[in-house]
Formats: C-alpha cells, structure tokens, sequence
C-alpha cells in the first residue's frame, strides 16, 4: 500500500460522504421534527434512483435536468405518506409504531418496483460517470465530485430553510418542543407534513446520485437504511451538521481500514465504532445531552 | 348561561368588582386521551380578569382542561366559548390569536434556543419583526431576567427562571387569558412564593388567568373563583374562600381541615 | 348514525377474520390433496400428464437468477411435450418461491413431496439453498439434479442426492490460469490482482486458479476478501490500480460488485493486460452501466453461451426466441443450465424407464456420461460434474460480440485480445 | 380462549384447550407440510412472545434478536458436529445449551445497549445485530460463509416434523408460562412503568437499568433455544439465515399484529402471519405481490385497529356486550364510579411526553 492509495482513500470516503450525508440529513429531519423511525427512507432513495432511471431511458431527459421533476415528485408522495399513515401514530408506543408503519411502506414500494422493474440491476448511465479528473497525480472521479457538490448544495438548501425562512423556524421550534411549538401558535401539523415531505424530496437527490454511483435493484434499500440510521445516530439524532459528520466518519472508517488493513473487517470496525461512540456519549457526537424529564 | 353557576357574585381576591363578564364558558364538555374520556361533562365559566383556581385530585382533569381550551386536545362532545363564541373547533393558533394563552405543565421552553429567542417566539404570531422588538422591550421591562439572561440557553436556567421566562413569553401576545399548569411545581417555597407574585402582578396588569394549582392552599388564597374537578366533573363551584373554608373539600384535596396555618 | 358506525365495525373484525381463514383454508388445501396421488410408474402412451417439481428463488436475493432458471425449465418441459413426453406422460413444471430463503426451500420440497405427490424434482437456484433442499429431498429417496448447487461445501456432506450438471464452482477460474501459464514467458503477465467477495460461489474460485499463476511465475500483488455489505468499492478498486498488476480478476456472485469495480478501473485509467470478472460480464446491466465500449477484452469463465456450437444448444436458443423472444445475448446461462437439468433428468427417466426413484439414483451413480446443451454431463460419487467444461468468453468487437477464447484447444474458441485494449472513455 | 371479560374458570378451560390443541396438532393434520408449517408455527410464536416479553413490555423495539437466534443456532451446530453427533434424539439435549449462549450473550449486549435511550437503542441493536452476523461470515471456528451442516436427524419421514414441532412446542409452552408470570408479577408492573413513563419510574424507586437488562436476558434464552432447533431442523446454517436481517422485524410485526405488550397477542399474530406468509407465497402466481398484500394489510391494521387485532376485537366485543360503557379493556383510564370522592383510585394522568425533555 502507497501513501497515495491512503490519500485517495479518505478523498474516495470524503466525497462518498457527502452523498450519504445527504440521505441521512432527510432522515434526520424527520426523526427531529416527527419524533419517528423512519424505516422507509431507504426504500425513497431507491425509487428516487428509479424515477432518474425513468426518465432517463423513457423521456431521454438526463440525470440532473431529471430532478427537477423527481425533487417535486419526491416531495408529494412524503406529504402523501405522511398525510395518510404517519399522522394518525399516537404518543403512545410512537418508536415502535413508526417503525412498522414505515416499514409496511418499504414493503409495498419494494413490491411496486419489483412488479414494474423486476429484479434485475439497474444502473443510471451519462458520459461522465464513467470519467475522471486528473488532478494532483490522482485520477478524480467526476461523477463522485459531481455528486458531492450536489449533495453540499442540498444541504446548504436546507441550511438555508432551517436557519433563514419561517418554516425553518418553526421546523426547528417544533424540533426543539413540540408541545411548546403548538403554544406559541406553530401549526405541528402543518410543519410536520411539510419536514417529511422535504425529507423525502432530498432522497430524489440522493437516489440520483446513488444510481449513478452503484447498480441497485428493488432490495437494495435495506443495506442503505440500516447505514443512514447508524449515520443519524452516531451524529445525534436531530442534527443535520451531525449527519454530515456521522456519514464522513463512517465511509472514511472503513476505506482507511480496507485499504491499510483490510476490507474484510472493514465494516465491523465501523460498526464497533458506533459501538463505543454510543457508549461513551449515548446522544451521539452532536446529539443534545437528553434530560431526564422532570 | 347554565343556572348552575350563577352564584358568582361572592367576591374575595384581590379582585372586589361585582357582576363581571363571563368571557370563557366550558359547556358539558367530554374529552380525553386515547382510551377513554377524562372530561365527563365538565362544566364552568370564567369571570374576566379574575384569577380562577382549579383543584382536585390527581387525575380529575384539571390539566385536561386547560390543553382542551388551548385546543391542542380536541374534544369529543359539548362546546368552550369564549364571549358567547365557540373556539373548540379552532386550531391552537386561531385560539392564540385569540388571546389565549397557556403555560403547561411540563418544561415548555425551547432548550437549545437562548432565553431571548424564547421570549420573541412568543410572538411567533405577529409578522411584523418590529413590533415583535417593541413588544420584547416591553415584556423585558416586565420580567427583569428576560433582560438579565437574554443571551443564555434556556435549558441552563433553574426551574423558577424557566417558569418566569415561561410568562414572559406567554405575555409577548398580549394575551386575554393566561392558563397557568402547576406553575410551582417542583419550586422551592420561596420561588413559589415569587411566581405567586408575578401572577398577580399579570392580573392586575388586565390579564384573566386560569390557574391550575396542587399547592391549592395557597393558590385558592390568591383566587377570586375556584372550580373543585372530580373525575372529570365539577363537584363545586364558588370563590376561593368558600372552597378553601369548605370542610369536606377542605379534609379531602387540602390535606386536612381548612385551619388558618 | 349508531347502525351506520356498527357496520362499520363489523367490516373491520371481517377484515381481521380473513387472515385466520386463509390458515384454515393453508391447512385444509394441503390436507385435501392427499387424495390424489399419482402412480407414475406407467408407461402407457395415453398416460395422464405428470408434474416435475421445483422451488426457485422468484423473489428476494436471487430472483433474477431464480426468474432465468423458471424459463430454462419452462423451454425443457415445452420441449419434452414435443416430443411425446416422458414415457408417454405429458409433462408440466410446478414451480414454487422461496423467496431465496432456505427456510421456505425446505418447506416448498416437502410440499410438491409430500402433498402433490410430483414424481420428480428438480433442484433450487443458489448452492445456499440447494443443501436444505437435497436434505429434505434426501429423506423420500428423491434424485435431485441441479444447476446451480456447484459450490465445494454442496459436495461435502456425504449427500447421496444431489447431481449439479454444471461445472464444479472452484474450477471456474482454471481455464483463465492454464491459458496465461502457457503463454510464452517474454509474453506472460507478471502480477495479479485477486479480489472476491465473502462467498461459498466467489471465493472458492481463486485459490486453485492463483497457485496454478504463482506457479507460472505470475506474483500475487492483492489478494483481499471483501464483504458483501461493502458499501463503497472505490478504495479497493484504488488499491488494485495503485499496484498496476497486469492481470485483475474479481470474483463475485452479484453484477452489481464488478460493475463497481470496473467503473472505478476506468476513472482511474487503469488497464490490466487481463481483466477477468466471474460473474455477470456477460449481463446487458453490465454493459449499459459501464458502458459497451468499455466492455471490449473483459474475460468471464462460464459453463455455456448462446453462440455454443453444440445441436442441443441450438435447439434450446431456437425453442428460447421463439418462446421469450428478444436477441441471443439476452438468454443468460443459468436458462441453460436449467435446461440442461432437465435433459439429464429425462435420460435418466428413458433409461430406467420408469419414475422410480431408487432406479433413477442408481442410474445417476452408475458413472454414465449424459449430453447436454453444456456438453458431457458425468457424475462421480459426490455429485460433481467430472466432465463439466469450463469455458472462458470475451467481449470483442469494441464490446459488441461475446465470444469464446477458451480453452484455446477448443476449436470453437477464437483468439483472445491480448493485451486488453485500453478502456474507451 | 374466551375474549370477552374472562372469568378465571373460562380462563383456563380456554388455556386446557389451546394446549390440547397444540399437543394434538400433528396428530391429525399429519401431512408433512402442514406439520411443516406448524412447526415454524411453533417456532414463531414461543419468539414472538419472548420478543414481546421485552419489547413489547419495556417499549424498547430490539431489531437485534436474531443475534440469539444466530447463536443458538451455531451453539447447537458447532457443538453437535464438534462432538460427531449423529443426530437423532440426544441432540435436543444441546437445546438448552443454547438457551444459555444466547442468554449469556445477552449481557453484554444488553448492559451496552440500554445505556441509551429508545430510538439510539434501536440502532445499536442494528449495529450489533450486523458484528455479529459479520463475526460468523469471518472468524475460523463458525466456518465463515461455507456455512455448518448437520448431521440429519435421521428421524422416519413420514413424521420427520413431529419431534421439532414438539421440542418448539415445549418452549413455546415453557415461554408463555414464564411470561404469563412476569406480566402479572411486580416485575412485570416494573417494565410497564419504564415503558409509560421511565422517569417516573426510576424517580419511584424502580432500579430501571437491572430490570430491563434482565428482562432482556430472558428475553433472549427462549429465542436462542429456538434458533437451535430451526438450525438441527433445517440441517444446514449460513450466517446470512442464521443471522437474518428481516428477523426482528418480521417477529415484531407479529407481536404488533396481535397485540403488543398483551401475552395472546403475539402468539396470535405469528400463528396467523407465519401460516399467512406461507400460505400467500405458495398459493400466489405472481410474484411479489405478497409483498404489496402483506405490506398493505399491515397498513389497514395500523390505520384501522391501532392496538393490534386481538385488543381491538376484545374491545369491540365488550363493548356490545356491556353497552353501559363500563370499560373493560386494560389500556383505557380508571373508570369512574361517580358521588364517591376518590383520591386514590384516579392516579393515571395521561401520558404526554414532551418529548424534549
């Protein structure tokens, strides 16, 4: 192993990062605002890579001119989702109710897709996914730096929704207190159709990026979720600048370890890094310090 | 409106006017949480800019109520009025441009937000960012540890400077009505003491307010009414002195007979 | 008001009853079919139709495999019936899913066993699941001839029934290790790259092909195992093109990983003299993910391809076209290695002319050598295909033909582009 | 299995019969795929009625309960080819072995896990869930991914099923009665008062950590026990099935489905969705469209009857049959029993969390 291949390794997780950071930044949204697991973000990520898939090869539109269509699209079919299942969990059991529903709506999308896409890989193709810049001696591959720039926008998007509109405000109060938010006049309801509405919207661009990344089939979202809920929880659950950290940490943990040891344990070092991140802050590396309720 | 609760001639408190409006009616109302109700006919009025007390025992619904006005708890059956007007069917934000306000039970302030921001929230409502500024000058002239703290995170204060900051923001609206949830829970005797006065200072100020008290002793000292809730219904009705002096209710809520401490 | 809410109720517990009854309704069909057997050992021509059993993976993990091998057997009991049957009994393919569970593998033989009585059965997709379903398939003495149970740990545990037609999985990549031992030493690569996937079908394959190249002189510069839950290939395939070896073969068992791989090897400029991958090369998600261009000298061992010169295989290609339509790079082998179950299932049948079980395991045993559209067929005592034929294929033509290279001996086989010409892009 | 207010004497008729029910199962319905599915019937139910015994109990939702499963099933392989057993009975003898493993394993993991809180322990049971299905593919001794087999059971095949459907049957037996006690015992209240409120609790003297790490060790012996017998009747093990990532998931819909946190519920619910699944994945022609049913079904039930199935009905039958509106079902708030000033009987404020404290 040569120092440059170390490098190239931590750049390759870098912009490998941004990507992931970006499908759990919608997660994490969602868990802040909506207190929920949601299970079916992966599943999202899929059908966003399906929808650029489609367009692509169906209307000839490309991939980036495509999410112009697929973010709206995205955006809909989360209010929908949330409008018709996620509304009616209770405070009661909420964790254990969110899971299952959003795991009966992983099931029913993974069987759409199965029944209109079979099961065969897909992968979504345009000249530059497969070149490369030539810098520093080191071969840059476009379509990653592409879609890390993308995936920075994105979450500068949201920054800039969170932090300097109205909604981002009460998003945030909502995230705060829920309860308290309803006092001072924030409609919760509203606001929380609307984050997981964004929450799902981001995961067209994800799954653009995604699909131009790695071939996928309809099954290929379990992997995916159990990663984005490992990356949100290692952030803090509610954080979005944790989920950028929590998703460089884990790519860039386990290229360094695959290319300087080996890949074969690669995944499970990671794994025990959670582990012991959990243990020694169990809110995560961003989370707020939980505080014992009264 | 219903006969039952016409007797609210009886003065005490700091308030001595007769006669006063009845601006908020709960009427036969039932309501409750997932299960089952826990308003079962729950009937009262408020008199404006009285101090109202709500005892009873645990799990009577006395917080009940006061999320059911606010309107953050639908109700199943019967109708709140507020001057003659039903507000059960409105959002919790129509009833808080309303004017009336609550300040629940549990820790309500945003805890990652500093104590400043806290406050202008409280006038979420109003888009005009200026008159939220001026607004914020008022309150903080008002309650002095909006100013003092301003900078701070609000999960840093104690639980009196929250309840306090707790008021200031629910003042930011203006509001008609203040509903207070156990505003001395879990308070040392001295800030207690401390937010008794603040909430008298914010009635004579104009403000009506519904207080919820398990420290009913010394809340029903500071109330012109007093509503006695039992499972979900008003067992009694009356100033807070005839609550406070009545033997029964006296022996079962407050801990024995109604002895002068 | 009140009457309207009831009914509404009463929809709803209506809702919940189904479930219960689909249970009975599991328990009862079962039960029922008790009744009818069939007694298959009849060789009357106006016999009663018959029905060969299998579990395939039409769902799950490996669907599109398990969906392949539903069409071979479709093709080979079409075929069958053409031709007058088996022993006179028309034939047709009861096909349950398992979901690629071994699990439900189980319980499907024991089904098309044990309640509708097939005669025969064929074996599952996957050497995962083909253990669990020969076990099971073990205990009613039943012959299971498979095509996809290749991996060393099928043979291993002493099971008496299981016959895979293709060839054992750990010879796949020795086709590729003889041809590049031949070659002249002026010529000869001189570094590898081996990388595969945590696999009991990948990774077996690398070991016997590396120790035949080290002892060509060909050095060893990676070898690493990788995880299947991998989430990002572009370090190792870094790694790869950082020791600039002249030959890279990655084995895996899904297109999606060498797919990774070798996009990664064309951002990074990276052209092996030799660039072998042991599954999925020869898919079109392969080709339009990397694009056909870049396909051109990529190498794939493999038992059987649509242009193979053989009567029986064009049979089979004529009969898949006319069938599912589509161009011959769209039938897959495992289609054929279906197929090819099949006929050796059917010769043993016309053998011992008779849907006895013992007879036809006996049969299988008895070290005759069976044709099929994948060539000779012969079995030693573990089950093993002796005679399996790896080939090796290549994309040619800037990526628009697959063709055979190897063995060179073969007179099929065209020669090879060596070096690998550089990738397109 | 009376549902409506059962008095005791019905009680245990209804039990005498479920068990004679079980006991005499694949004695009449004898087809080999019957008793097939009724074994993982069997299998099912004593899991998901461990899992719920936890789960459902504290509120916790594991997903990592298939590490149990794993390891009982490798304890019971590795030990049983290790010693060269050549199937048959004495076999079973390794089950409780299991049992053991996966609740020793249980500590550890446990004593990690619940330091968090509930959505944070989800996930790290996930992240367990995959160490150790990770550990299995790689470390020398559990033979990586060439998977163990088994020597066969060597049983006749014409009732090949019956002693894994009776060796289940025994812990599916053993399970209920031992949760059937913790509900009604004061440990068992202890875990409904961290799953209402875990404040409140620990501030009541409640010593919350020890309890749910040991309901959470109990919880796993009986899923590990199981695992065994799935491995000794399946003949072989892969890390992927052992450890199988739709596990948890599948068990936790079960319990759901029945009733969580009610001790019928999810038996209920894995008796009718193991056969369900089954049934629609055998019957079905086209495929995945289970898929769409299965995930739709569970969509209604979670709009529809938000409790499960079994409390639901349970409600529903009582209220019809008791139309005076005196509450019956276990989840509602104390009824009232209205003139008598009652300080005591009326303590269950509802719970609402502000969820940021």
């Amino acid at each position: 192993m040569s120092a440059g291949t170390l490098e190239m390794a931590i750049l390759d997780g870098i912009l490998t990062g941004g990507v992931y950071a970006l499908m759990a930044a919608g997660l994490t949204l969602i868990f802040g605002v909506l207190d929920m697991i949601n299970i079916a973000q992966g599943i999202f990520v899929i059908l966003g890579a399906y929808a650029s898939y489609s367009l692509e090869h169906s209307f000839g539109i490309g991939l980036f001119e495509g999410l112009i269509i697929t973010i709206p699209a995205m955006f809909l079919l989360g209010a929908f989702i949330e409008w018709a299942f996620i509304r009616r969990l209770g405070e009661y059991n909420r964790v254990s109710m969110s899971i299952l529903v959003t795991y009966a709506v992983t099931i029913v999308i993974e069987g759409v897709l199965l029944l209109h896409f079979g099961s065969n890989y897909r992968s979504l193709t345009a000249s530059y996914v497969t070149q490369s810049f030539h810098v520093f001696g080191n071969y840059l591959p476009k379509i990653y730096l592409y879609g890390f720039l993308l995936a920075l926008a994105s979450v500068l998007v949201l920054y800039f929704i969170l932090y300097k509109t109205r909604l981002g405000v009460s998003v945030r109060a909502a995230m705060d207190n829920r309860f308290a938010a309803q006092l001072v006049g924030v409609e919760v309801k509203r606001v929380s159709t609307l984050t997981f509405a964004i929450g799902v919207a981001v995961t067209a661009v994800g799954g653009m990026v995604f699909g131009a990344v790695q071939p996928f089939t309809p099954n290929s979202s379990y992997d995916l979720i159990s990663r984005l809920l490992t990356i949100v929880v290692l952030g803090g659950l509610g954080s979005v600048g944790g989920a950028l950290v929590g998703a460089l940490v884990m790519v860039v943990v386990e290229d360094i370890i695959s290319v300087a040891w080996t890949p074969t344990w690669a995944t499970l070092i990671y794994f025990a890094v959670l582990v012991i991140v959990l243990l020694l802050k169990p809110q995560g590396l961003f989370g707020q310090r939980e505080v014992r309720a009264q | 409106m219903s006969p039952d609760i016409s007797h609210d001639t009886i003065t005490s408190g700091s308030e001595t006017r007769t006669e006063p409006a009845q601006i908020l009616c709960l009427e036969k109302v039932y309501g409750g949480y997932g299960g089952g109700d826990v308003l079962k006919g729950t009937t009262f009025t408020v008199s404006d800019k009285s101090i109202t007390c709500i005892v009873g025992p645990n799990g009577a619904g006395k917080s009940t109520v006061a999320t059911a006005i606010s309107g953050i708890l639908k109700i199943r059956e019967g109708q709140i009025t507020l001057d003659g007007e039903p507000i059960h069917t409105l959002k919790p934000r129509e009833i808080l441009k309303k004017g009336i306000v609550q300040v629940p039970q549990n820790h309500s302030l945003f805890r990652k937000m500093t104590v400043e921001e806290n406050v202008e929230f409280g006038g979420f409502l109003i888009r005009d960012r200026q008159q939220v500024k001026t607004r914020f000058e008022q309150i903080c002239e008002l309650f002095p540890i909006v100013k003092e703290k301003a900078k701070i995170k609000a999960g840093a204060l104690s639980g009196g400077q929250q309840r306090l900051v707790e008021f200031a923001r629910c003042m930011m609206l203006s509001p008609r009505i203040v509903i207070l949830d156990e505003p001395t829970l879990g308070l040392d005797p001295q800030m207690a003491r401390s937010v008794f006065r603040t909430i008298l200072e914010m009635n004579k100020s104009g403000v009506t307010i519904l207080l919820v008290e398990q420290n009913a002793r010394a809340a029903l000292k500071l109330s012109s009414h007093a509503v006695v809730l039992e499972s979900g219904q008003v067992r009694l009705l009356g100033s807070g002195r005839e609550v406070l002096e009545n033997p029964e209710i006296g022996t079962l809520y407050l801990g024995g007979t109604s002895q002068k401490q | 008001m009140k009457s309207l809410f009831k009914r509404s109720k009463q929809r709803r517990i209506g809702f919940v009853i189904v479930p219960a009854a689909a249970l009975l309704l599991a328990a009862c069909g079962s039960g029922s079919s008790n009744a009818s057997s069939s007694s298959a050992t009849s060789t009357t021509a106006s016999a009663k139709p018959i029905q060969i059993g299998a579990s395939l993976s039409l769902t799950g993990d490996f669907a599109a495999n398990g969906k392949s091998f539903q069409r071979g057997y479709a093709i080979w009991a079409e075929q069958v019936n053409k031709n007058g049957g088996l022993l006179g009994h028309k034939v047709s393919m009861k096909i349950l899913d398992d979901a690629s569970s071994p699990t439900q593998v189980a319980t499907n033989y024991q089904d098309l066993i044990t309640s509708d009585h097939v005669p025969l059965i064929v074996g599952p997709f996957s050497s995962l699941l083909t253990v669990p379903a020969a076990t099971v398939a073990a205990r009613y003495g039943y012959a299971m001839v498979e095509g996809a149970g290749g991996a060393p740990g099928v043979f291993t545990h002493g099971l008496k029934n299981v016959f895979d037609v293709s060839y054992p999985v750990k010879d796949g990549l020795l086709p590729v290790a003889n041809w590049i031992k031949s070659m002249p030493a002026g010529k000869r690569p001189t570094t590898a790259a081996y990388v595969t996937s945590n696999n009991i079908f990948a990774q077996p394959q690398i070991a016997p092909a590396q120790a035949i190249m080290q002892a060509a002189g060909v050095k060893t510069v990676y070898n690493q195992v990788f995880q299947s839950e991998t989430t990002d290939f572009t370090p190792l395939a870094d790694a790869i093109a950082a020791t600039h070896a002249q030959v890279a073969i990655i084995s895996t068992t899904s297109v999606s990983k060498v797919i990774a791989f070798v996009k990664d090897f064309i951002t990074q400029h990276y052209n092996p003299e030799i660039l072998v991958g042991t599954n999925g090369v020869n898919q079109t998600a392969f080709t339009s993910a990397i694009g056909t261009c870049n396909a051109n000298g990529i190498i794939q061992p493999n038992g059987w391809y649509a242009g193979y010169d053989n009567t029986l295989s064009h049979q089979f290609v004529k009969a898949y076209l006319a069938k599912y339509g589509g161009t011959t790079s769209q039938i897959t082998a495992s289609s054929a290695e279906a197929y090819g179950v099949g006929e050796v299932l059917a010769d043993a049948v016309n053998a011992t002319k008779s849907f006895n079980q013992a007879k036809i395991l006996k049969y299988l045993h008895s070290g005759v050598t069976f044709q099929t559209l994948q060539g000779p067929v012969k079995f030693n005592s573990k089950g093993e295909n002796v005679d399996g034929v790896v080939l090796g294929f290549q994309w040619q033509s800037k990526g628009t033909k697959y063709v055979q290279i190897l063995p060179a001996s073969d007179k099929q086989s065209v020669a090879p582009l060596f070096p690998k010409p550089a990738f397109c892009s | 299995m009376s549902l409506v207010n059962p008095t005791k004497s019905t009680k245990r008729i209804g039990l005498l019969l479920a068990v004679i029910v079980l006991v005499a199962f694949p004695l009449i319905f004898n087809n080999p795929t019957v008793t097939t599915i009724a074994t993982y019937c069997v299998m099912y139910m004593a899991i998901a009625t461990a899992w719920n015994s936890f789960s459902g109990f504290t509120g916790y939702v594991s997903l990592g309960h298939a590490i149990f499963f794993g390891t009982g099933a490798y304890t019971l392989s590795l030990i049983s080819t290790g010693l060269n057993m050549s199937g048959g009975f004495p076999v079973f003898a390794l089950v409780p072995v299991a049992g053991i493993a996966a609740g020793a394993l249980a500590i550890p993991i446990g004593f990690v896990a619940l330091r968090t809180k509930r959505h944070t322990f989800v996930v790290i049971t996930i992240a367990a869930f995959f160490i150790f299905q990770l550990l299995a593919e790689n470390l020398g001794f559990t033979k990586g991914s060439e998977g163990v087999t088994l020597a066969p059971g060597g049983f006749a095949a014409s009732d090949y099923n019956n002693p894994f459907y009776y060796a289940s049957a025994v812990i599916l037996i053993l399970t209920v009665f031992l949760v059937w006690h913790i509900k009604r015992s004061r440990f068992g209240l202890q875990l409904f008062a961290i799953r209402d409120e875990e404040s409140r609790a620990r501030s009541l003297g409640v010593k919350v950590d020890r309890v749910k790490l040991v309901s959470f060790v109990l919880s796993a012996i009986p899923v590990g026990m199981i695992g065994a017998i799935w491995a000794y009747f399946i003949g072989q093990i892969y890390p992927q099935f052992a450890f199988a990532a739709s596990f948890d998931v599948t068990v936790a819909l079960m319990c759901f489905f029945g009733g969580l946190g009610t001790l019928a519920g999810p038996v209920f619910g894995a008796l009718v969705l193991e056969a369900l699944q089954r049934y629609l994945v055998l019957s079905l022609t086209i495929q995945n469209l289970y898929l769409i049913i299965y995930g739709l079904l569970f969509l209604a039930v979670i709009v529809l009857l938000p409790e499960g199935v079994l409390p639901s009905i349970k409600k529903q039958i009582s209220k019809r049959l008791l139309p005076t509106g005196a509450d019956v079902s276990f989840n509602s708030p104390d009824s009232a029993t209205s003139g008598i000033p009652q300080a005591s009987a009326a303590n269950k404020e509802p719970v609402k969390e502000g969820k940021a404290l």
